[in-house]
């Protein structure tokens, strides 16, 4: 459905392993491969030690990958040399963050912390027009000029991930890695922020990388939506076919276990566990079962996995 | 709807129906506004330090004691290596104070005599702390002591904290084998007993004051590059600084941007510690014999002279005995202070 | 069904630098005998400081102003230490939100689970030990019997979890207190001790205080819910009135920042932040958050006002003279949702979102 | 537990390779030292130097007798002393080790169990007067130098109150009190500060707060399960304790008269007798480093969770 559309991002067998070839050795990401569409958002769900936020770090070049490669805009990241073409992508690429108060330097004041990414790039030429700018952040994400001179702690949780957004905002970036940005916080505060998110991405154009373990808000704010498990990408598809017509069995078991805000849905709700299958010498892999719609499995239950989406639609 | 009320009556509460009315923006607070003052946390720390009281009383002495010993030259009374021979061993003779111990006499034998009129010394000469065996004056002494001692107290800490600093940066920020073998350094320095290493300095090189606080120097770091790489371990895994590296920060910005204003608590802390324990280690020195060499005067040597004869002249080692003793509980105090108003959770 | 707990106008205030925080600002509920009461806030909305009160576990800066805590009749508050002692760990137990942290690194497991025993039932070594491995075995502890000897950095967090269950179980206590027992789970591990608690209630016939702030979780194990603002509670019902019938606008805010399957455009989001209870607001502590917000909420706080037996709500939208008003359009469609799904009888097969 | 072997091994060889670096280090800075073993001796003639020199060996070139000296070494040989009558630095030194031994072995068991007890007081009494006091008799201990200390005590119990001998060592627990209390203070004050700090901590864990749940009096919870919790780090400043002891050792011996390993440093460091100093400086960094590794091993053994990642080989 969607190949029509530009590929923003496109993330080849990308493996991460830590403590390679020592008796310690961690496969966090396990050669997973995907791609992301320009101004969409890219959910990328799982528990954990599933690899989600590994993978989310090595995108934006926080760790150099064992193997693998991922293409921005048609450059591969982690071949970039030169200190000018490294600048131009950490402004393409952003960040934010997990924990609203270990994202925020405590010594610095909201107007340094927002104009961080303004100094490094050099994106005001005044003092003056480097204030404006930060004011013009802070209302974007519905705070205040004046809290400009205050510093993080201040601050409640739910304004200190705003102020995280605008620190990423203010080099207009055109890629947003958003790593569990809500599960730190409350839930009348958690809707805040998406909903921030969500404006954000249609008034700037951009394009979110939504890392996250919390499934009913990541179903809400994806247009696609990828599962993760053990370091392995083990479904792909759009959101409504990952909820609605869940095929791997980890998904479905995943799902099955989320408890819903509905006492009457929670009374009947079954539990389904999952237990990974013993390899079998079979070569397992990503394939498309219906256009869009990515299973992690072997050649041969292929057919079944049809049968099965077929089924979802009788 | 029932209006029947569970717990809380409100017959006191006089309820009109225009009070259903919907309430305006005026009578709604804004609720993202902050109320508090602004407070950085350089602010907020010293609000925390004023209120122990121990640690702000020991601030003030130590500033006292500062003051005296850089004004030494303005307050000493006398050339502190001025011998007068003739007024040796005066104890302390303060004028209009008649409490013995401090009024020119002591006990010989069994008897108290006017030591000051036994030795012919003029009435008007006071020696307010009395004089040593050479007839110089115990308190000119022992301000200029307090300096010699402070001044190398905080050049030694000046250069753990530069050293110090920096090799724990450097460890802790490029971990891997760089950390490692840094760390391997560290642990083979460690295994010598630092005072051993400041004696082998000492041997090597000529006794004086540059000589122990390049002793010092060389042993003092230590410690301080343990705690700031175990701190920049901590730190550099937080987010902010991820956000910072996600940016396109420079390692150099980062440390200085990011790294040391949140270390600086516990180098300020650590630096505290280390001022009184190279006093100490001055003092030691001294007092066995290998620090200062005479006539200059520093704590550690004025408690070495009052040792030899402290039997007979207690007061020639209890005086700058005591002076070392104020200092270095002084600097204690304010720096647990200090640790508790930065960092109420910090460890070692 | 008759109380075994019921704590009355509880006020609770803390000590710190800045002043004197109102933690807790009057609270009333109670507790029937085998039920599982929720008790659903945001952090810092109270919800915690009330159950450490019940078990009289408040950090050394809180101050019990005022209230009672009715245990089978007896004030907790009133009772000395060393009678809390005697009910801690018998009569009322405790579950804690950190599995990771709430067990002592360096005592073995099986030491820590017959501790109770031989505090309270004064069994010996052999007998405290035998019963301690029933225990892990009743709270599916896999190969019980030789992980009693290993310290708790050997278990994973779900396995962590069921020990501490079991530790809170050991003498079958008439009331356990469980502070957000799952939060620090991954949800597929979350439910396999939803499951387990809900069946050891069953066994040992417990009633079940539940701190949470995860909605899904209340739906899954509450029979009643309180609802707790800036340290009161706001709303008090069955699960199903809670759900389908809520009546303080706190409480719809909470279920509408949640996404429904039908949800589309913008989440509604309760604007803004909790008060600081160092100096709570006058009059209703939500009023500066709330849409519906009339003049008397910024004069007076709102009494409860009864819905039905069961269901009570603090909010002056419930007054005689107050105007009739809408729920959130969010709300309206929930319930909208859910009077079709159970027409048709089969709710939410497709494990869509609410 | 093959793994643990080979970290031993790793570890026993560190341990020789610093003993060794700081041998050699020491050897030619001694080297670089002015004056000769005779430089008191000023009426000895060119020619009575030369014999003199060539009886220790001093006329070889610099690596022959670094090498001699490695060697000596090796079976236990330190040299021979240039006073005291020509004595075996080994020999010298060995009828010494027991005095400072019995020293320093009082010191550290009274000083630290007394301060474990004021630790765990001042810390169940958090933020009381108890604490103050206990905190503040830390910092006294901490503050005023041993040697005050130690001249303090002479003068008080030995010449005032006679309660003590002065300075006269006779082996006896009588006249080992004095010093053993001047040099217990330091360790009484470092541990009890330690203890404090990690006793608070432990104190506000959530498995402190479970066993109170479960019935135990405060009391009981801080023995039960708090003091064995805060005390295995205190294993970890076992390394500078010796260290201070063995400073402290140097002036208290001198004060008390106590023919132990300090007390001759400090004569030899006096009368310039470099084979001696070498000994010494060699004999105190055996010991702490084999305390470094002792308090390596017992960590292991006391924490099990130490024990276990070393059995994994870390």
């Amino acid at each position: 459905m969607a190949d029509n559309r530009e590929k923003i991002l496109e993330v080849k067998h990308l493996k991460q392993y830590f403590n390679a070839g020592t008796k310690n050795e961690v496969r966090a990401v396990d050669d997973v491969s995907f791609d992301i569409y320009k101004g969409e958002t890219f959910g990328l769900v799982g528990e954990s030690g599933s690899g989600k936020s590994t993978t989310g770090r090595s995108i934006i070049r926080l760790y150099d990958p064992t193997d693998g490669e991922i293409d921005f805009e048609g450059t591969k990241v982690h071949n970039i040399s030169g200190k000018k073409d490294m600048l131009q992508f950490r402004r393409d690429m952003q960040m934010i963050f997990q924990d609203p108060y270990a994202s925020l330097n405590p010594k610095m004041k909201i107007r340094d912390i927002i104009a961080e990414g303004i100094d490094i790039h050099g994106l005001a030429s005044s003092q003056a027009e480097r204030n404006k700018r930060v004011n013009e952040l802070l209302e974007l994400v519905g705070l205040n000029p004046d809290h400009a001179t205050r510093y993080p702690h201040e601050f409640s949780g739910g304004q200190r991930q705003r102020i995280g957004i605008a620190r990423a905002l203010a080099v207009k970036p055109k890629f947003i890695v958003a790593d569990e940005p809500i599960s730190a916080l409350d839930v009348s505060i958690q809707a805040q922020v998406v909903n921030l998110l969500m404006e954000l991405q249609k008034s700037q154009g951009l394009t979110f990388l939504f890392i996250a373990h919390d499934l009913s808000m990541v179903k809400y704010i994806s247009d696609r939506i990828g599962v993760m498990n053990a370091g392995k990408l083990l479904e792909l598809a759009p959101a409504e076919d990952v909820y609605n017509r869940p095929l791997h069995s980890y998904t479905e078991s995943l799902l099955s276990a989320v408890p819903l805000p509905d006492p009457e849905y929670e009374r009947s709700r079954r539990r389904t566990q999952y237990v990974p299958r013993q390899a079998n010498g079979e070569e397992e892999k990503m394939r498309e079962i219906v256009p869009g719609h990515f299973v992690y499995c072997r050649e041969s239950e292929v057919e079944a996995l049809k049968q099965k989406e077929a089924a979802y639609h009788k | 709807m029932s209006n029947e009320n569970h717990s809380v009556a409100d017959e006191t509460i006089k309820i009109s129906p225009d009070m259903f009315e919907r309430a305006t923006g005026a009578q709604k607070e804004d609720s993202e506004k902050i109320a508090a003052p602004s407070l950085s946390f350089l602010q907020d720390s010293w609000r925390r330090l004023k209120k122990n009281k121990a640690a702000v009383l020991s601030l003030i002495v130590l500033i006292l004691m500062m003051l005296a010993s850089v004004a030494a030259p303005i307050l000493a009374p006398r050339d502190p290596n001025a011998q007068v021979i003739q007024h040796a061993n005066l104890p302390p003779k303060i004028p209009g104070v008649d409490i013995n111990g401090l009024n020119g006499t002591s006990v010989a034998g069994t008897t108290r005599v006017d030591k000051y009129e036994q030795q012919n010394v003029p009435d008007d000469v006071y020696y307010f702390l009395g004089t040593d065996s050479l007839g110089r004056d115990l308190l000119s002494r022992i301000l200029y002591g307090t300096r010699v001692s402070l001044l190398i107290a905080f050049v030694a800490a000046l250069f753990d904290l530069t050293i110090g600093v920096t090799y724990g940066l450097v460890s802790g920020w490029y971990g891997g084998r760089v950390d490692n073998v840094m760390q391997r350094i560290l642990e083979i320095i460690s295994g010598v007993p630092n005072l051993v290493v400041v004696i082998l300095m000492l041997l090597v090189l000529n006794p004086g004051i540059t000589s122990i606080i390049i002793a010092l120097a060389i042993t003092g770091w230590i410690s301080m590059a343990r705690v700031v790489r175990a701190q920049t371990l901590k730190l550099k895994n937080q987010e902010y600084i991820l956000a910072a590296r996600a940016l396109g920060e420079s390692p150099v910005q980062i440390a200085l941007k990011h790294l040391i204003p949140n270390l600086s608590g516990v180098i300020i802390i650590q630096t505290m510690f280390s001022i009184p324990s190279a006093i100490f280690f001055e003092a030691f020195l001294s007092f066995i014999g290998i620090g200062i060499p005479a006539p200059t005067a520093s704590l550690g040597t004025l408690i070495n002279d009052g040792y030899k004869t402290f039997r007979f002249l207690p007061h020639l080692m209890w005086y700058p005995a005591g002076v070392i003793c104020v200092l270095m509980i002084a600097f204690n105090l304010l720096a647990d202070g200090l640790r508790d108003a930065f960092d109420p959770k910090m460890k070692d | 069904m008759s109380n075994i707990l019921e704590v009355k106008d509880l006020n609770i205030t803390f000590d710190t630098f800045a002043g004197k925080v109102q933690a807790i600002r009057g609270v009333n509920f109670d507790l029937k005998k085998g039920e599982t009461l929720a008790i659903v806030g945001e952090s810092g909305s109270g919800k915690s400081v009330t159950t450490r009160s019940i078990m009289r576990l408040l950090s050394q800066n809180a101050n019990i102003e005022k209230g009672e805590i009715l245990f089978n009749g007896q004030d907790l508050v009133k009772k000395s230490e060393k009678d809390m002692q005697g009910i801690r760990g018998k009569e009322i137990a405790m579950i804690f939100q950190d599995p990771m942290t709430s067990l002592n690194p360096t005592t073995t497991i099986g030491k820590q689970v017959a501790e109770p025993l031989r505090i309270h039932q004064n069994m010996n070594k052999e007998e405290a030990h035998a019963r301690a491995l029933k225990l892990l075995e009743l709270v599916g502890l896999p190969n019980a019997k030789n992980r009693m000897k290993q310290y708790p950095h050997q278990f994973s967090g779900g396995q962590r979890q069921r020990i501490v269950i079991a530790i809170a179980l050991a003498c079958s206590p008439e009331i356990l207190i469980a502070d957000e027992p799952t939060t620090a789970l991954d949800v597929t591990i979350q439910a396999q001790i939803l499951e387990l608690m809900k069946q050891l209630q069953s066994k040992i016939d417990t009633s079940i205080i539940f701190i949470t702030h995860d909605l899904g979780v209340v739906a899954n194990v509450a029979d009643r819910v309180a609802v707790m603002y800036a340290g009161k509670i706001v709303e008090v019902g069955t699960v199903d009135e809670i759900f389908y019938n809520p009546q303080h606008p706190y409480t719809w805010g909470l279920l509408a920042s949640m996404p429904t399957l039908e949800t589309e455009g913008s989440l509604y989001a309760i604007p803004g932040t909790p008060p600081d209870l160092l100096d709570p607001p006058k009059g209703d502590a939500f009023a500066p958050r709330n849409a519906y917000a009339m003049k008397i909420d910024t004069e007076y706080e709102p009494p409860m006002f009864k819905i039905s037996d069961t269901h009570y709500a603090a909010t002056w939208l419930l007054h005689e003279d107050a105007p009739a008003v809408e729920p959130p359009a969010e709300i309206k469609a929930r319930q909208e949702l859910f009077k079709k799904r159970y027409a048709e009888g089969h709710p939410v097969a497709e494990g869509g979102t609410v | 537990m093959k793994s643990y072997g080979k970290y031993l091994a790793k570890r026993l060889f560190y341990m020789l390779l610093t003993l060794f670096l700081i041998a050699s280090i020491t050897f030619f800075l001694m080297k670089l030292l002015p004056g000769t073993p005779y430089t008191n001796q000023d009426k000895l003639s060119e020619e009575q130097i030369y014999i003199m020199n060539e009886q220790y060996g001093l006329n070889d070139p610099v690596p022959v007798q670094y090498l001699r000296y490695m060697g000596g070494l090796v079976t236990g040989d330190l040299g021979t002393s240039f006073q005291f009558d020509n004595t075996p630095v080994t020999q010298l030194l060995s009828t010494r080790v027991g005095p400072s031994l019995q020293l320093g072995a009082q010191a550290v068991l009274i000083g630290t169990i007394l301060g474990i007890v004021l630790g765990v007081i001042a810390a169940m009494k958090q933020n009381t007067w108890v604490d103050t006091a206990a905190t503040f008799t830390a910092i006294i201990g901490r503050s005023i130098p041993n040697f005050v200390i130690a001249v303090l005590l002479q003068l008080v119990f030995g010449v005032y109150l006679k309660w003590f001998p002065i300075a006269l060592w006779d082996g006896g627990f009588r006249s080992s009190i004095l010093p053993t209390i001047a040099l217990a203070i330091s360790p009484l004050a470092d541990s009890a500060r330690f203890i404090r700090t990690e006793m608070v901590d432990v104190l506000s864990s959530d498995y402190i707060e479970l066993a109170r749940a479960k019935g135990l009096s405060r009391w009981a919870v801080a023995f039960k399960h708090g003091v064995r919790n805060a005390l295995i780090p205190l294993v970890t400043i076992l390394g500078p304790m010796a260290v201070a002891l063995m400073t402290g050792s140097m002036v208290v011996e001198n004060i008390f008269a106590i023919p132990g390993i300090g007390e001759q440093f400090v004569k030899s460091i006096t009368t310039n007798d470099y084979p001696t100093i070498m000994g010494v400086t060699i004999l105190y960094s055996a010991m702490l480093v084999f305390i470094i590794l002792v308090v390596d091993i017992l960590y292991g053994v006391i924490d099990p969770r130490i024990r276990v990642s070393n059995e994994r080989g870390e």
